[in-house]
């Protein structure tokens, strides 16, 4: 092998910026301190918009106390209940919220007549959970489409995938609830219309297994065409890469070149943009609440809405883009794995 | 078919160089790390795609211990050889012809019919290695490049190759074997650690056909592994393609680098709009590619020029070009290189003052006032220089049609004048179809749209051209054009800064060559002596 | 099957403590691990079973805001208490923790009320008079916070001479005291300073014949009955309530059998009649829907504009149309649930050229464009709906196609509420009523009385049409002192005489509240009751669940 | 968040697309984009003739009918109501138009100065613009909807007050990049050598590039601005029942989905759906000529 050998010039060409993957995993945990930074102030914006929102409506809090007795409660009996809730100037009313929050007192909710902290524990796992399956069933769905239909790029299901996705992402996601209740439940009675689990059922994993396939598989459908879309124009370009054909090229047998060369890369645009889609996903969500009755905190938030309810209005809106505000997180740190080009300090 | 007579080509024993070098290319066998050697010997490829005929008629014979190098512009349908020898043609293209590769230990196996997935697990990466074109194209961005060589080794590694060939490197531990290999081909083993957007084009082009050696296969197929790369890169390609075939092996190489042909190929075949026009030894080959010299001007000393005095220029912290003096007289041919990434742009735009200098002036005689650049120079001064960019398609609007772009300047400049007279001129000078001036920018070719920025400039009949890089991304044919016409206006009385890393090509349109070389306080401009120290070495021995 | 993690249950009232998030937070976990186990298991849940199980379950249309009966009085807190007085069949009142009804002295500003002694709180503590008091001091004290103050402001005192009788002392003669004391009874300790700090909300302490088991906020409420209440253990043992906001969901569950029955609009109703073993059950109910006519407009100050308003009104069309049927066509806040206070006869007819006739001899003829006008001002108003009430809505639409036949144009408005108290100064508004309906005092006083007329922000739903008719002032204070029952129904019938002849607002129709129900006929004791204002399945066929026996 | 603000946008970079049918959705194809457009002018024309030509009052109801199926009389069936759905489909259109339009061009307008500040003054209000964008960005369009919508209840200018106010960070982020790629494209160098002065350069080759992105944009946002409508009133947020809005239509529609009547549902959704898809038609392909 002497003849190679010295042929060759003498090595340490200039190599552009090295970084080993320990600088690169403190620059990913600087992101995400810097997200967290970034998300406190946004937070308690937030919180101060909802607040000065309600002192602007023309909604008297005794009104909504009062709810369907309204209409009958008597003069006196409406000057007694605006006497107990006070009239604080509302910027201290929000200052007394903000700093109570981190220590878990979010204040008293007019429409539960409870801690707003005890809401906001019991219903904010469920939505959660609603979420998380949601996505991940249309993450699933998505690469299973994108894969097959970029690999049959004149296969019948390419064809119906663009255009069928294309107009389903057309149709808003409570549509899509409704009809699939109708549809599903409704017309074949196969699952149930909605609720957490079967009435007077204990919550066991088996009920409520039963009561989350609707809303899950809604949240899926509405996530479903921006993904499965994203991912099928990216993987089709992957595929027409030359780093693909090289890897065919090398003997590499299909399954791998698939999942070690095409995926990651196809994965790096839908990751970009999934950062910017989450407030989507919880959008959603509220919506697929409210039609299936699901206990979420998308469902509170609704609620607290139409009662008025400020104070619980304002923890649930917090904590909803807490939830989108994470998620982008996960998704930039997710794509700073996969993509050794996306510089963390530059997200 | 199996014609085992050779035709004009000759065997691999006779070194078509002198000092080939004893060992190497000797038969097969006696060599201490001989294995399985294999020839291809093509005969009547013919390519037609719908209706166009790509390729007609070839006849090529890759024989072991040389490189055959096939040259040719760009589209002349090179590419599509190597293609068809690795069945990765598009689909609904038509093939005829045989390309029989034959190996000494007696397989025959004809790689234009041979099945995709026998291919896949035979042929691909243990018999025939390709280096695809496009300097990183070989990686995927998302791997290091030395998880691309594991993953080959760990798919190879399966089935012992079925040529069954005994190869001092398969036998050392795979780990091992990946850093003889990059030593081999001149790279650092700590490359290999790193993804491929971490290193530069020489680099990824070295490892890219160090990946298709990985098993040394007995034929290397490599599609312009020079692309892009600055002369001393493509150097080492070539050194490392020359020792590779010397090894043994036998080596295709399809490039459009005359130097590079001219630096490795024992035999070059060269193809013209899809037919082979000649073949042969390099020697009489390249015979009539020597850059043409064109007749010298005389200057005078005292004409008016665009003078650089001191111009110094600083980015964030770290200065870019240490003070400099350069100045361009009126029908006089400045070329200007250096590294890329030294700072030529840089230079090119201050002296076009395009950007104000960090320090220093740049003066052009008769120019009004203190000195200015960018928007607040008046327009009737800033038309005195042009300045057309190494990338047409970023200098045009992507919405107006070509013949609007070439027009506008000159129109707001002087709303009177026939412009479209004078541009249908200036066009045709430059070999433009006017018809394709009506078009929008990406429906015409890099080329085309290079050569209507040249009109868009000339047409302000400026006093001088400031051109950065304005060849490096054409084809020899489309530069040599404008190089002509470079050299005409010069010879109108326009002076001319002409900024490139071809050297060869420099040296042959300007007066005086200037290099710009790193430094420690910025880029320093020196003269490019006459002959350039380090020939283009082409003996690896 | 996985594990039954541990019963998941708001509990007290304090701040969230970590455990309990996390408890919160392990259950979707437990979930997700069974999703795995489970699947999804096709086959429609278990029909209801036809012999008489002890288990109930009922969808409601939204979650309780709170379970403090001096908040929500009648509704589900009818089941967690007991109030002095009870509602028995027919809405005919009936003594409750009271052991007999309450006896007035003879100028009906003294009562006295003996209490019963087998009666004890579900938190096992001893019922008596002290709690009686307690709970009466607090409802009429404005600063605890209690929508229902006003209705006890005739009370002057409530005392205990001892442990089994309560005295109320009035500050003026009142006949119809004892329709008043059916709020529930909850034990003074938990009452609290206040509505907003009460535990009452969440965590009821009563004599009733259920407990709270569980709230699932959100999700559902079960109640389970108690085996050591007064009246006798009910023989359904556990009802669950499911809050379904959405009318088409709760319809859905109601016919695939998840729920044994719901309270939904006329027509959904009327969609499920007869489908597998659903029955619908109306009952009747005070609840009336009428239309202000506020006399500060020039046309309303004069009675035969109002009176034409009236007879153009297609009440049975609304009745049939809007309700299905299920409800009585009314011309004055009086129903028929008050008995025989109630006058059939005072009745508009449907008349639509009477009326033109009428408004034509008011002065007010058709103008341009069709609407009528008198010396340049149009007979033209807006009216006021809630938005977020369909059934008024739809009243105001039937209504304003109606007075478009003859001629006045009616402008609807959706509102909220603050919205609907700023307009009530001069728009017309869709008024609902009968929210004590058991007797006709409270159920007309605030509408007519010109006490209420002069427009009042606090209070704009009281006689929202400004009426002030001195007779009709005279015949309401008369009756309230009537003491004898016979003689203060003659009273009411000759005052709804009165309002025919100048009618206050278009009273258009009383409801009747439509619940769909399954398996009913398994059980003894299922009776038909006058319903208040607020209906959910508290009310319907359950009302008197705790009495119902297997068959 | 960007080191280097004058950097074109990398992947790295978070451009929040307005609804998934913009870049994602695949090229138009010239005939697609054709149908489109004449389905977005049969719709606009649907809703602004048929209230015109056929002058129903809203408000009469008509119980005794109640809902009858699509038939030649009333093409698209009769609501709970009895009321024609052909008609209320186009009052509901106009409405849901009109306030999507407005809030659109809203957010436009706001965008545009958002953006043009930004670039232009840049520096410390460039930072600041940004952090701003990235924060209306990070909540999710819907709470803020509700926010608003449940403070000030149930009117037109409640939607259009949301729409505009959630959706105008994509329009800034489209100003500011085109604004600043003035400084860096090889296109503005190459205009400074030719002799054309700053003014002749914006009316030329910017603000023309400009007003195309941003009547995209504007197309855009008006289907994402019909469903945030739809979905407030949906909810019971949004404009009042008696007045026809998609909205209110498919709440309506939902309600009386048991009841068999499957038409209420159908035509609203069905009208929704069309809007979306033409607007997008029309409008989504272009997106991609422009990155050239």
């Amino acid at each position: 092998m002497t003849t190679l050998q010295d042929a060759a010039p003498p090595p340490g060409a200039r190599t552009t910026g090295s970084r080993t993957t320990g600088s690169r995993a403190s620059a990913a945990l600087r992101l995400a301190g810097r997200r967290l930074a970034w998300a406190l102030p946004l937070v308690v914006v937030i919180s101060l918009a909802v607040f000065a929102l309600a002192a602007v409506s023309p909604t008297d809090a005794a009104a909504s106390f009062l709810g369907a007795r309204d209409e009958f409660a008597g003069a006196a009996a409406r000057q007694g209940v605006e006497g107990l809730l006070g009239d604080r100037h509302w910027l201290a009313s929000w200052w007394e919220w903000v700093v109570g929050a981190p220590g878990g007192d979010l204040g008293w909710s007019t429409s539960v007549r409870a801690d707003v902290g005890a809401v906001v524990a019991a219903r904010l796992p469920w939505t959660l959970l609603l979420m998380v399956l949601g996505l991940a069933l249309a993450a699933v769905l998505g690469v299973v489409l994108a894969l097959v239909a970029a690999l049959r790029p004149h296969g019948v299901l390419a064809r119906v995938l663009a255009g069928g996705l294309w107009a389903l992402s057309a149709v808003p996601s409570f549509l899509v609830a409704t009809t699939l209740m109708a549809v599903l439940s409704l017309g074949l009675g196969w699952l149930p219309a909605g609720g957490l689990t079967d009435p007077g059922a204990p919550v066991t994993a088996a009920q409520v297994g039963r009561h989350l396939v609707l809303p899950v598989l809604a949240v899926a459908l509405s996530q479903l065409p921006w993904i499965a879309l994203h991912l099928h124009r990216a993987t089709t370009d992957q595929l027409r890469t030359t780093s693909t054909e090289a890897a065919r090229l090398r003997g590499v047998p299909e399954r791998r070149v698939l999942a070690r060369h095409v995926l990651p890369g196809a994965a790096v645009p839908t990751l970009a943009i999934a950062g910017a889609r989450l407030p989507e996903v919880v959008a959603g969500s509220v919506l697929v609440e409210q039609v299936f009755g699901w206990p979420g905190l998308g469902q509170g938030l609704v609620q607290a809405a139409l009662a008025q309810d400020f104070a619980l209005l304002a923890a649930a809106t917090v904590l909803l883009t807490g939830v989108a505000l994470l998620g982008g997180l996960l998704a930039d740190l997710a794509l700073v794995r996969i993509d050794p080009r996306t510089d963390p300090d530059a997200l | 078919m199996a014609d085992t007579t050779t035709t004009a080509t000759t065997t691999a024993g006779t070194a078509p160089r002198t000092g080939r070098g004893t060992g190497s290319g000797s038969g097969p066998g006696t060599d201490p790390h001989a294995h399985a050697a294999a020839t291809v010997r093509v005969r009547g490829l013919t390519i037609a795609h719908g209706d166009a005929v790509v390729l007609d008629g070839v006849d090529l014979d890759l024989v072991p211990g040389t490189v055959h190098a096939v040259l040719g512009t760009s589209g002349a349908g090179k590419s599509t050889v190597v293609a068809a020898l690795t069945g990765t043609l598009p689909r609904g293209t038509r093939v005829e012809g045989s390309a029989v590769l034959e190996t000494t230990d007696g397989t025959r196996v004809d790689l234009l019919g041979a099945p995709r997935r026998a291919r896949r697990r035979g042929l691909a990466g243990r018999v025939v290695g390709t280096a695809p074109q496009g300097a990183g194209g070989a990686f995927t961005p998302t791997m290091t490049v030395g998880a691309h060589l594991r993953e080959v080794q760990r798919v190879a590694g399966r089935g012992r190759p079925r040529l069954g060939a005994a190869h001092p490197h398969l036998g050392a531990a795979s780990r091992r074997q990946l850093v003889e290999l990059a030593h081999a081909a001149g790279a650092e083993p700590g490359w290999l650690e790193r993804y491929p957007h971490q290193l530069s084009g020489g680099q990824l082009s070295r490892l890219g056909l160090v990946a298709a050696m990985v098993h040394h296969p007995p034929v290397l197929l490599a599609d312009e592994p020079t692309a892009g790369l600055d002369a001393e890169a493509t150097r080492t390609v070539g050194a490392l393609l020359a020792a590779y075939a010397a090894a043994g092996h036998t080596v295709l190489v399809i490039t459009h680098d005359v130097a590079l042909a001219r630096q490795t190929a024992h035999l070059v075949t060269r193809v013209a709009r899809g037919r082979v026009v000649a073949q042969g030894a390099p020697a009489d080959v390249l015979v009539d590619d020597a850059p043409v010299a064109r007749p010298a001007r005389s200057v005078a000393a005292d004409a008016p020029a665009l003078v650089a005095r001191a111009v110094a220029a600083v980015r964030g912290d770290r200065p870019v070009l240490a003070p400099t003096d350069l100045a361009v007289r009126r029908g006089e041919v400045v070329g200007l290189t250096g590294p890329s990434g030294v700072g030529k742009s840089t230079l090119a735009a201050l002296l076009a003052r395009l950007d104000p200098p960090d320090g220093g002036q740049v003066v052009l005689a008769g120019a009004p006032g203190p000195e200015r650049a960018g928007f607040d120079l008046p327009p009737a001064e800033r038309r005195r220089v042009a300045w057309v960019s190494q990338h047409p398609h970023l200098a045009v609007d992507p919405r107006l049609p070509l013949r609007r772009t070439v027009e506008l300047p000159a129109r707001l400049a002087d709303p009177g004048a026939d412009v479209t007279a004078l541009v249908t001129g200036l066009a045709g000078r430059l070999g433009l179809d006017p018809a394709l001036l009506d078009r929008r920018p990406h429906e015409v070719s890099g080329g085309e749209l290079q050569r209507a920025c040249v009109v868009r400039a000339l047409a302000l009949a400026p006093e001088f051209l400031v051109l950065d890089e304005v060849t490096s991304m054409l084809d020899a044919a489309t530069a040599a054009d404008i190089l002509d016409v470079v050299a005409d206006e010069a010879a109108a009385g326009a002076g001319v800064l002409l900024v490139s890393h071809d050297v060869a090509s420099l040296r042959a349109v300007c007066d005086r060559v200037l290099k710009l070389h790193p430094g420690a306080g910025g880029a320093v401009l020196r003269p490019l002596p006459d002959a350039d120290p380090t020939p283009l070495r082409k003996d690896p021995a | 099957m996985p594990h039954r993690p541990a019963p998941f249950r708001v509990t007290t009232h304090g701040g969230p403590s970590a455990p309990r998030l996390a408890r919160a937070g392990a259950v979707p976990a437990a979930v997700v691990l069974g999703l795995v186990l489970a699947g999804c298991s096709g086959g429609s849940p278990a029909p209801a079973s036809a012999p008489a199980s002890s288990t109930l379950a009922l969808a409601e249309s939204a979650e309780y805001t709170t379970l403090n009966p001096l908040e929500q009085p009648l509704g589900i807190t009818g089941k967690m208490y007991d109030g002095l007085v009870r509602v028995g069949a027919d809405g005919v009142l009936e003594p409750g923790l009271a052991s007999a009804m309450p006896t007035p002295d003879e100028d009906l500003t003294t009562w006295t009320v003996t209490l019963r002694e087998d009666v004890t709180f579900s938190d096992g503590t001893a019922f008596d008079a002290q709690d009686v008091v307690a709970a009466y001091t607090a409802v009429r004290d404005p600063a605890y916070g209690s929508p229902l103050a006003t209705d006890y402001e005739m009370v002057e005192s409530v005392t205990a001479p001892d442990p089994t009788t309560v005295v109320f002392e009035l500050s003026y003669p009142y006949a119809g005291l004892p329709a008043r004391l059916t709020l529930g009874v909850p034990a003074a300790e938990a009452l609290g300073a206040s509505v907003a700090d009460s535990a009452l909300a969440s965590e009821p302490v009563g004599t009733g014949p259920y407990e709270v088991a569980e709230w699932r906020r959100g999700d559902s409420l079960t109640l389970a009955a108690r085996d050591d209440w007064w009246g006798g253990t009910a023989q359904v043992t556990t009802i669950h309530l499911v809050f379904v906001p959405d009318e088409t969901a709760r319809a859905q569950r109601v016919r695939s059998g998840e729920v044994d029955g719901a309270q939904l609009s006329p027509l959904t109703a009327a969609s499920l009649d007869g489908a597998d073993g659903i029955e619908v059950v109306t009952n009747p109910s005070a609840d009336f829907r009428a239309i202000s006519l506020p006399s500060t407009l020039p046309f309303f100050a004069d009675a035969r504009v109002r009176v034409a308003l009236n007879l153009a009104t297609d009440r049975d069309a609304m009745v049939e149309g809007i309700l299905q049927g299920d409800g009585v066509a009314v011309s004055t806040p009086f129903t028929p649930a008050q008995g025989d206070a109630w006058s059939p006869d005072a009745a508009f007819e449907h008349d639509p050229d009477g009326a033109a006739a009428l408004l034509d001899a008011a002065g007010w003829t058709a103008g341009p464009g069709g609407v009528r006008a008198k010396d340049g001002v149009p007979l033209a108003f807006d009216l006021m709906y809630f938005a977020d009430d369909t059934l008024r809505r739809d009243v105001a639409q039937a209504f304003a196609s109606d007075m478009a036949q003859v001629g006045v144009e009616v402008r609807l408005e959706g509102v909220d509420r603050p919205q609907a108290v700023a307009g009530m100064r001069d728009k017309a508004f869709v008024l609902g009523g009968g929210d004590m309906p058991y007797d006709p005092d409270p159920q007309v006083y605030r509408v007519l009385h010109s006490a209420f007329a002069p427009y009042d922000e606090d209070d704009a739903y009281s006689n929202p049409s400004m009426y002030a008719d001195p007779q009709v002032d005279a015949l309401l204070d008369t009756a309230r002192r009537e003491p004898d029952a016979a003689a203060r129904a003659a009273t009411y019938r000759e005052l709804q005489a009165r309002l025919i002849a100048d009618p206050p607002m278009v009273t258009v129709f009383a409801l009747e509240h439509t619940y769909v129900a399954r398996g009913l006929d398994a059980w003894d004791g299922v009776v038909p009751v006058v319903e208040p204002h607020e209906h959910g399945v508290a009310w319907g066929p359950w009302w008197n669940v705790q009495e119902w026996t297997a068959r | 968040m960007r080191s280097d603000p004058y950097a074109p946008a990398r992947p790295a970079i978070r451009p929040r697309p307005v609804g998934v049918i913009t870049a994602a959705r695949p090229r138009a194809l010239p005939a697609g984009r054709v149908v489109a457009a004449a389905g977005l002018v049969v719709l606009v024309l649907y809703a602004l003739l048929v209230p015109v030509l056929v002058p129903v009052d809203l408000d009469r109801v008509d119980y005794a009918t109640g809902p009858t199926p699509p038939s030649l009389a009333h093409p698209f069936g009769t609501d709970l109501a009895g009321r024609d759905l052909l008609v209320r489909g186009a009052h509901g259109l106009r409405v849901s138009l009109v306030a999507a339009l407005a809030g659109a061009t809203g957010a436009v307008v706001l965008g545009c100065l958002v953006g043009a500040a930004c670039a232009l003054v840049g520096g410390r209000l460039d930072r600041w613009g940004m952090r701003v964008v990235d924060g209306v960005n990070a909540v999710p369009h819907l709470l803020l909807g509700i926010v608003v919508a449940a403070a000030l209840r149930g009117s037109l200018l409640t939607i259009v007050l949301v729409v505009a106010a959630t959706h105008w960070t994509q329009t800034a982020r489209l100003v500011r990049a085109e604004l600043l790629a003035l400084g860096t494209r090889d296109f503005y160098r190459a205009a400074v050598s030719l002799g054309l002065t700053r003014r002749q350069v914006l009316r030329h080759h910017a603000a023309p590039r400009l007003a195309a992105q941003l009547a995209v944009a504007l197309g855009l946002l008006v289907p994402h601005a019909v469903w945030h409508e739809s979905t407030l009133t949906f909810l019971g947020l949004g404009l009042p029942p008696h007045q026809p809005s998609l909205g209110a239509l498919l709440d309506l529609g939902q309600q009386a989905l048991l009841s068999g009547a499957w038409w209420t549902l159908a035509a609203p959704a069905g009208l929704l759906v069309a809007v979306t898809l033409c607007l997008a038609g029309c409008l989504a392909g272009r997106t991609e000529d422009h990155h050239g």
